[in-house]
């Protein structure tokens, strides 16, 4: 079965990478994007995702606060967040807020591949270099 | 009359020392907000870009030639936007060509940026011998024309800036003049930093700097700094 | 005794004024040491991307996809350093988690990083509620225990530093030691700015700063400041 991805992130050719990798994938489908966090709980609704990709510093409402607020209305939804920031600190902070994933933005594709379909199978993931650091 | 002395100084010392706490808190201000700036800026587009690489990859593979060229395309074009942020951060920290090629050349580069960006016309006019020019003094000449073009494009909305600078052997004078809307001098602002560092850039060299401004006429600075040795 | 107020008054004033200045030089010297240090690392390293990236190309088109992808592993390997760097320079201006996740992981990572980079033991021991300090003192606090933390580093040769907070309902304190060489408190340095920076800060929120040190013993600096709302 499709597994539809929403992708929540303010950069705009970032957004355009992460789709275009998505695309070569016949299980994967993004069927909603949002520049903020703001919006999240709105394209959850409409859309019913099996995975959200959440960048985590956006201009409102950034990724950890929308995942907690995500999480209040949808306990079971799968949250993976996106992140420039290697510290372990982030890694722990965003885990608490309900995500089951955390990846660096400087994954390959492959790491963005294997951690949407663990995440969307009910596992967690954590990018290699930030469970080093852990 | 003792006690008059006696209170502006301490109103002096209590300017002074505000004025120190609000450099502090200017400068801390400007770490985050470049800090923010780099983050959103070329982290990101670094971090896509090896993205964009994998992309180029697989299309090569799973799709044909022709994309996998197009696809690399855009990641050199990526790579060309990052470096492109990167120099446009590096130059509002601080023109390196200031210290490379000195005051003139990275004034005329600076007003130029400014009016192509803005599409405004802004005229430079320069007398005298610059290339003497101790650093101190470049310095500061080009971060009081900057915080001027700069608040003239902020705040003014003009049709026209000029810029004069005059050389002398012991003294430069700087004018700045925008057709713009003007302001009341009397009105404080708060957390406006820009005259205040300008005042504060002069004093330190002993110069003089004066602001002429009519609501709706637009606004003049004068700025007069002697050069010593 | 008026005069001697007066005389207090003024010497003041002159040093809020030089201390006003100081920063405005040294402001411009980070900015100028910032730029320099994104030119030679990121800029630089950008610049060779886009060559890189502009040889992929040709490889593809003149050679093989394979020696292509061959030299596309080599481009993102310099991505990779580069973000490694720009990542450095974000965090030396301002670490973001300051404004993320609050004082208390950006201190620890901190002090971790310290210890990582110079080899040495740092002890933290905190007592209190973090969660709920205003922005100012999270700032305020960090760059204190930064500005402590590194002079201890450049200047002290520990084998030991500790570093203590405590936050109450109503006040903060936090004491750094170091058991260095520590250094005479009489002996005025030019160019160093630190330790006043210090002190006006803690100045600027109405707290107090001791600082005690033996050569040959070490120092304690010791930072109480009162919270308001
Ligand atoms: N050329 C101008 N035309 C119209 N108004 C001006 C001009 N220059 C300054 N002002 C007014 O004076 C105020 C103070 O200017 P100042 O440069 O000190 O602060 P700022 O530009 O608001 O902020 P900052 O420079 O700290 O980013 C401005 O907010 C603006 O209202
Ligand atoms: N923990 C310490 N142990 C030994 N000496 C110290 C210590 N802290 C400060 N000093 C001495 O006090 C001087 C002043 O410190 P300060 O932090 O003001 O300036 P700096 O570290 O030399 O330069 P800057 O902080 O401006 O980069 C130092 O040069 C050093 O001689
Ligand atoms: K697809
Ligand atoms: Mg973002
Ligand atoms: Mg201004
Ligand atoms: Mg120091």
């Amino acid at each position: 079965m499709t597994k539809k991805i929403v992708l929540i992130d303010d950069h705009v050719l970032f957004r355009e990478g992460v789709k275009r990798i998505l695309d070569f994938e016949k299980d994967f489908e993004v069927v909603a994007e949002g520049d903020d966090g703001d919006e999240v709980i709105e394209i959850v609704d409409k859309h019913q995702p099996d995975v959200v990709l959440m960048d985590i510093n956006m201009p409102n409402i950034n990724g950890v606060q929308a995942t907690k607020r995500l999480f209040s209305k949808y306990p079971d939804v799968r949250v993976i967040i996106l992140s420039i920031h290697d510290d372990e600190n982030y890694v722990t902070h965003a885990l608490k807020s309900g995500a089951q994933g955390y990846l660096l933005k400087e994954m390959d594709s492959q790491a963005l591949i294997d951690a949407i379909k663990i995440v969307s199978d009910g596992g967690s993931y954590l990018h290699p270099k930030v469970t080093h650091n852990l | 009359d003792d006690f008059k002395n006696i209170s502006d100084l301490i109103e002096d010392a209590n300017q002074k020392q505000s004025f120190g706490l609000q450099i502090i808190e200017a400068q801390e201000e400007e770490r985050r907000r470049i800090s923010r700036e780099i983050h959103d800026g070329p982290a990101q587009m670094l971090a896509n870009i090896l993205l964009r690489a994998d992309l180029v990859d697989r299309t090569f593979r799973e799709r044909s030639r022709k994309e996998a060229m197009e696809e690399m395309k855009s990641m050199r074009q990526m790579v060309r936007s990052s470096l492109y942020e990167v120099r446009r951060i590096i130059y509002d920290l601080r023109p390196m060509a200031l210290d490379d090629l000195g005051l003139l050349p990275t004034i005329r580069k600076y007003l130029s940026n400014v009016e192509d960006y803005h599409k405004i016309s802004i005229e430079l006019s320069e007398r005298g011998e610059f290339t003497s020019l101790q650093s101190k003094y470049e310095v500061a000449l080009f971060r009081l024309i900057q915080e001027s073009v700069q608040n003239a494009m902020k705040h003014a909305k003009p049709s026209l800036v000029q810029v004069k600078i005059e050389i002398k052997s012991n003294q430069v004078t700087v004018v700045i003049c925008d057709n713009g809307i003007g302001f009341d001098l009397e009105q404080k602002k708060d957390k406006s930093f820009g005259l205040i560092g300008m005042r504060e850039r002069v004093e330190m060299l002993d110069g003089e700097l004066k602001i002429d401004s009519k609501l709706g006429k637009g606004t003049t600075i004068y700025i007069k700094i002697p050069l010593t040795d």
